[in-house]
């Protein structure tokens, strides 16, 4: 992968809290840990991982809605990881964000068309009146009416409330849109109704996609390039298919086992990994698997462990699998 | 489904004080005799035609003062609210949302204003500076201010960590706009409702300082300082009416004022809920 | 624990700090106020002089804290050695003034206390039982009204009836009829000191005696009580772990009764935390109805006498009690709920 | 065979407003039952119906409810039921647990209520109930607070309470959301074992049709208030009857591999919306002009049952 065409391109990122554990004492937490990735023009990429993972910190960082503790954000070639107020407020209108709970996203204080047209008002210095136009169209291009403008966010429903996200994140037609899982709360036959808008729409305009889930099939489905993260780091990534067809880290071969598919035929495999996720406080300072991984060997809790390049892009960290 | 039954409660609440706003306003209209007045001849004068409430001591007209004394309580109570909420309402905003040092220094002195009982530092505040009913007004505003910062910061600290606060900074708003236009709108409702509540509070803390002393110097009218007229009558065992009806006033005042706050609190809560 | 000590010590400073400000900072001249109104210039001047409010205010606040010892001269003093000055009204030391007060106001606040809980537990339980019922209306009806009465009001209206019109209690007279002799006991407590001592007769008088105060300042804390009681059942009465004891076939008032009580039990100590606060401030009032010779009586015969060490010192231990209540609420939770245990 | 559990006709509604509509369903003697729907579906609501734990504003009707032979109209048999016949797994499992009591002494609490045992006794059996429900170190988890143990644990706990009184039927409602991928395939696997191993029956109410295919033996779909669909696991993934679950199976089966979902229109209704007489038509690709104004009817064919005028047959291929 070349850096120059990538829409987005990170190294090294690394986001540590400090928790205080009682007392006086505190913790460094590493939510996020040496992630590298890049999206091409008009791609996916999907982040896969369970609660704890780091990869809805990931999202936050990427979008500077956190500031990294190391490592730099390239936005279609602009670091952006050190820019500060009007400069950073700008680049905003080049990524933007579709978040998981619909409602919550909204503010309830503001009607529909305020809300889709404030990135139009902030970047393109339009008023409502000069956006309201747009937002109209955009309106009816994510599947509402224009009418729907007037409207405030508890009068709709939740499948129309992400629409009017997606709208918002649209209407400046950014280069990257992150969506954190943005079908979860949704039922079932809407999730496929958002699934299938999204994907016109990146047809459409082009879009960078970074698609944050848990679920796989969702994931299988939209995704064309893959990470998996497991406590803070990315242990495989690399085109979806492939990873689908031939997981290579035990992690990932572990949650692909473990998610139940509807298919009678199919039975799920559920004892591959041992115990829960440990904290990351707790973690090894080798692979963050030790310990739950059926495959480790004592060396394995204190080397880390670095993706390897293992051919067609597929990387994976683990050296037992290269 | 509900809404009914709590509209009843907030139009009882409304005509309540509607009816104590109305006395206080057209109380030269409502009362026939002189709040002022001396009359030698008539002290202690048990209810009659002429004295609805019976006199006090000095021949005053107990019922003419209850209803001048609603344009010192209810100017004072509202006075001192709107100084509260001026001054802890902007606070609140500010130290919820920035955090940090500020806020925590702001905790502290809020912890040590508030480890006074209200009445007690009223006391304390107005016996350095002096009667009067400017003097009144900042003292009682000044005890209600904690509650005022708290409430608010409280809810902007809620506010704040909900996902169109995140989107409204994803989209480019810069972090004062994101206050302003996306975390203080969320305030209001609460605010307005503490403050009906306040003012019940600070018509009793006020009619507290007048019993004891502190309160509108007299001749003029006040409830809680014509409340304390009727202590030494205790002991002799009569009148009544010098202490009965500036009570019930106070009363029905504070009552009226709660019973709004509480019934707005319900018809706000459940809608914030739908919303979010 | 410690921590929580800790945290204690910046409040306690801010506390005495505030008082101090307001005794000597504000605007009003104490100095004018201790001489009164016909007083010429130079004997205001000497009373500031002797005051020592010609001092800086940080030299005179530290006076305040640790006494002359500050200014390098023998003497002590400072309210760090309990010296909290001289009454101008009594002549004593007001440390001395307030301790021989305190027990009357300790006997009726605690006794307000009791009569709260006692009335307010059980009806805020029943009411959420009852939710949406008459008596659930009822309760939500008294505990509004209840907010909104004065107390001092209020006290006054018992008197009327229980002792003007009824006569079955005595007047405002204070602890004992006067002239009475008071028993002798450890706590102070003539309720407790007549029990212990088997006086049954001033254990009666007592008693008569008590009774009003304490229902004067005991009726505003039900309202709180009751609500936060019926509020914290409710809470538990619609939780997912009732609602799953019950389909793991858990029945009965035991069920309730024991989760209710343990899961209501932390708010009901905070309340009650908040409502000794509320009672310290209030018993000004009460005690000035009642004629009942406590700290708030003290405190506002002070006030009408402009006995200025007395007022701020009254203030300053209101103050300092309330924190300490508070402390003790703070540390009572910690040993209830194992999820703040945790911490 | 016949039922162990049988419910028919039964309608609920809250406040006024109708949540169930006439719902049918039967679990039988060593069976898994997976409850399938949309958010408003009434899933919830017929488990709790079946243990008279409804929400205090809703009022149960139903035409017939027999338990094991046994007449359930009267709420005291259902009420006496929960726990002895029908053991109770509950959505969110933290929440579920009483914050204040140790885990053991809600699980030996309950032991001792169900099975009249003494306090020693109960505490053996809890280790042992913690035991077979695949915990470790039951001692531990014995003393310790819900909030010191995971969501996976806490679900594991809850499950053995649900066993404590050796039921019939065991009603599981959505057991494993928000719990971990990896953690979620665990606790149903471990659902699945228990109920075998009991030989007793099971009920799964989920909106997860990988859940269903993974452990059901048949599936009632529900829609707006009625179960639409009943049949065997297998033949409502080979082709549902039903349109609307027979779009639910291909949503999810061409998700699952990769394909384009085809698209259900519209939204799921809300209580007291207004219903068409079948109250999918207007969302249905197969709809006509009598989907709005006539009952849909019974079919019932290749083992499978459903309630549509213009059912999914063979060789008819979804639009």
């Amino acid at each position: 992968m070349t850096g120059a065409a990538d829409t987005l391109a990170i190294r090294d990122l690394t986001k540590v809290f400090r928790i205080k554990t009682g007392g006086f004492r505190h913790a460094d937490l590493k939510a996020v840990d040496d992630v590298t990735l890049s999206i091409p023009p008009g791609r996916t990429l999907a982040v896969v991982g369970e609660s704890g993972s780091g990869k809805t910190t990931l999202a936050r960082l990427i979008l500077r809605l956190l500031e990294p503790t190391r490592g730099t954000v390239l936005l279609e070639d602009t670091d952006i990881t050190a820019m500060e107020g009007a400069e950073l407020e700008d680049v905003r209108g080049r990524m933007q964000i579709v978040f998981q709970d619909p409602y919550d996203s909204l503010s309830p204080w503001q009607t529909v068309g305020r809300t889709v047209a404030e990135p139009l008002l902030l970047h393109d210095g339009l008023t409502m009146k000069q956006a309201s136009g747009r937002v109209a169209d955009m309106l009816e291009r994510v599947g509402l009416s224009p009418e729907h403008a007037r409207r405030y966010p508890h009068e709709l429903s939740g499948g129309q409330a992400q629409r009017v996200g997606i709208a918002r994140a649209m209407i400046t037609r950014p280069a990257l849109v992150v969506l954190d899982e943005p079908t979860s709360s949704l039922d079932m036959s809407v999730q496929s109704q958002i699934l299938l808008l999204l994907q016109s729409l990146q047809e459409e305009m082009d879009i960078s996609y970074l698609f944050i889930s848990h679920d796989l099939s969702v994931v299988r489905y939209i995704a064309h390039d893959l990470a998996v993260m497991y406590l803070g780091k990315v242990v495989e990534s690399g085109p979806a298919a492939e990873i689908f067809a031939s997981p290579r880290h035990p992690y990932t071969e572990a949650l692909l086992r473990a998610a139940p598919r509807p298919d009678p035929a199919h039975k799920t495999d559920h004892v591959y990994l041992v115990g829960e996720q440990p904290s990351a406080l707790d973690r090894a300072p080798g692979c963050p698997l030790y310990g739950r991984c059926p495959i480790s060997e004592d060396v394995c809790a204190d080397t880390p462990q670095e993706l390897v390049d293992i051919g067609a892009q597929h990387r994976v960290a683990c050296w037992k699998r290269i | 489904m509900n809404a009914r039954k709590y509209d009843a409660r907030l139009i009882i609440g409304l005509t309540m004080f509607g009816f104590m706003v109305a006395v206080a306003v057209f109380a030269p209209l409502i009362a026939r005799n002189d709040p002022l007045a001396i009359d030698l001849t008539n002290q202690f004068v048990p209810p009659s035609a002429d004295h609805w409430f019976g006199t006090a001591s000095l021949g005053f007209d107990v019922f003419a003062r209850v209803v001048y004394a609603a344009r010192h309580d209810l100017l004072i109570a509202v006075s001192a609210v709107a100084l509260s909420i001026a001054i802890g309402h902007p606070i609140g905003l500010l130290v919820g949302y920035v955090g940090g040092w500020g806020d925590s220094v702001t905790m502290r002195c809020l912890d040590v204003v508030q480890a006074f009982p209200a009445l007690v530092l009223a006391i304390g505040v107005l016996s350095a500076l002096g009667q009067g009913v400017r003097n009144l007004i900042l003292v009682i505003g000044i005890v209600g201010v904690p509650t005022f910062v708290r409430l608010v910061r409280a809810e902007v600290r809620s506010l704040r960590e909900h996902a169109y606060v995140e989107a409204g900074r994803a989209v480019g708003n810069s972090r004062s706009k994101i206050l302003v236009r996306y975390i203080a709108p969320g305030t209001v409702g609460t605010v307005v409702t503490q403050a009906a509540v306040s003012c019940g509070w600070a018509v009793l803390l006020a009619a507290a300082l007048g019993f004891i002393g502190l309160g509108v110097p007299l001749p003029e009218p006040e409830w809680g300082a014509m409340i304390a007229e009727g202590i030494p009558e205790m002991r002799r065992g009569g009148s009544w009416w010098i202490p009965v009806f500036p009570g019930i006033a106070i009363a029905i005042t504070a009552f009226s004022l709660i019973l709004i706050g509480e019934s707005v609190a319900d018809l706000v809560e459940p809608t914030r809920r739908k919303s979010r | 624990m410690t921590r929580r000590l800790a945290a204690l010590i910046p409040i306690l400073l801010g506390v005495t700090l505030l008082a101090f400000v307001v005794s000597h900072a504000l605007p009003g001249d104490p100095a004018r106020q201790y001489a009164g109104i016909n007083a010429s210039e130079a004997q205001v001047e000497a009373i500031r002089e002797r005051l020592g409010l010609n001092e800086s205010l940080p030299v005179q606040y530290c006076v305040y804290m640790i006494g002359q010892t500050c200014l390098g001269e023998p003497g002590g003093g400072g309210l760090i050695r309990g010296d909290l000055g001289e009454s101008i009204r009594t002549g004593f030391s007001v440390a001395q003034d307030v301790g021989a007060r305190l027990p009357a106001t300790i006997e009726m606040v605690a006794a307000g206390m009791l009569f709260a809980l006692v009335v307010a537990l059980p009806l805020g339980v029943w009411a959420a039982v009852r939710k949406g019922k008459l008596l659930d209306k009822f309760c939500r009806f008294i505990s509004t009204l209840g907010v909104a009465v004065p107390d001092f009001w209020l006290a006054m209206i018992l008197l009327l009836i229980f002792f003007i019109v009824l006569e079955w209690l005595p007047g405002p007279v204070g602890r004992l009829p006067i002239g009475a002799t008071t028993p002798d006991g450890p706590t102070g407590l003539y309720v407790i000191d007549s029990l212990v001592s088997g006086d049954w007769e001033t254990f009666r008088t007592a008693v008569k005696h008590l009774l009003l105060p304490m229902v004067a300042i005991g009726f505003p804390a039900v309202a709180p009580i009751l609500r936060l009681t019926r509020n914290a059942t409710l809470s538990v009465l619609n939780s997912d772990y009732i609602a799953f004891g019950r389909a793991a076939g858990l029945r009965g008032a035991p069920l309730y009764l024991k989760y209710v009580l343990r899961n209501a039990l932390p708010g009901a100590v905070t309340m009650a935390g908040l409502i000794a606060g509320y009672m310290i401030g209030g018993a000004v009032l009460v005690e000035r109805v009642f004629s009942w010779p406590g700290v708030g009586l003290y405190g506002y015969n002070s006030l009408i006498n402009t006995d200025y060490p007395a007022i701020q010192a009254y203030v300053l231990l209101s103050a300092v009690t309330y924190t300490v209540v508070f402390l003790a609420v703070d540390l009572v939770q910690s040993l209830i709920d194992p999820r703040v245990r945790l911490k | 065979m016949s039922a162990l559990l049988e419910v028919r006709g039964l309608e609920v509604s809250i406040a006024g407003l109708p949540i169930l509509r006439g719902v049918d369903m039967e679990v039988k003697p060593g069976e898994i039952l997976g409850v399938v729907g949309e958010t408003g579906a009434g899933k919830s609501m017929t488990a709790r119906s079946v243990l008279d734990l409804l929400p205090a504003k809703a009022t149960a009707s139903f035409a017939t409810c027999t338990f094991a032979g046994q007449d359930f109209i009267p709420p005291k048999a259902r009420q006496e039921a929960r726990g002895h016949r029908i053991g109770f797994v509950p959505q969110r499992p933290r929440g579920s647990l009483n914050p204040v009591f140790r885990v053991g002494n809600q699980l030996s609490a309950t032991l001792r209520r169900l099975r009249d045992m003494g306090r020693r006794e109960a505490r053996g059996e809890a280790l042992d109930l913690l035991r077979s429900v695949r915990i470790t170190d039951p001692e531990r988890v014995y003393r310790s607070f819900p909030h010191e143990l995971s969501g996976g644990m806490c679900q594991r706990v809850c499950i053995a309470i649900a066993l404590a009184g050796e039921p019939e039927l065991i009603i599981a409602d959505e057991p494993t959301t928000g719990l971990d991928v990896t953690i979620q395939a665990e606790i149903l696997r471990l659902l699945g074992e228990v109920i075998s191993e009991r030989n007793a029956a099971g009920m799964l109410i989920t909106h997860d049709l990988g859940v269903v295919a993974d452990v059901c033996d048949r599936v009632a779909v529900m829609y707006a208030g009625r179960v639409v669909n009943v049949g065997a696991t297998a033949e409502i993934y080979r082709g549902a009857l039903h349109p609307y679950a027979n779009r639910l199976v291909s949503i999810a089966t061409s998700l699952d591999s990769g394909g384009t979902p085809r698209e259900v229109p519209g939204r799921v209704p809300n209580p007291g919306d207004h219903l068409a007489a079948c109250a999918f038509a207007p969302r249905c690709f197969r709809a006509g002009p009598g989907c709005f104004d006539r009952e849909p009817p019974l079919v019932n064919q290749s083992g499978q049952v459903a309630f549509c005028h213009h059912p999914v047959t063979a060789g008819v291929v979804p639009r």
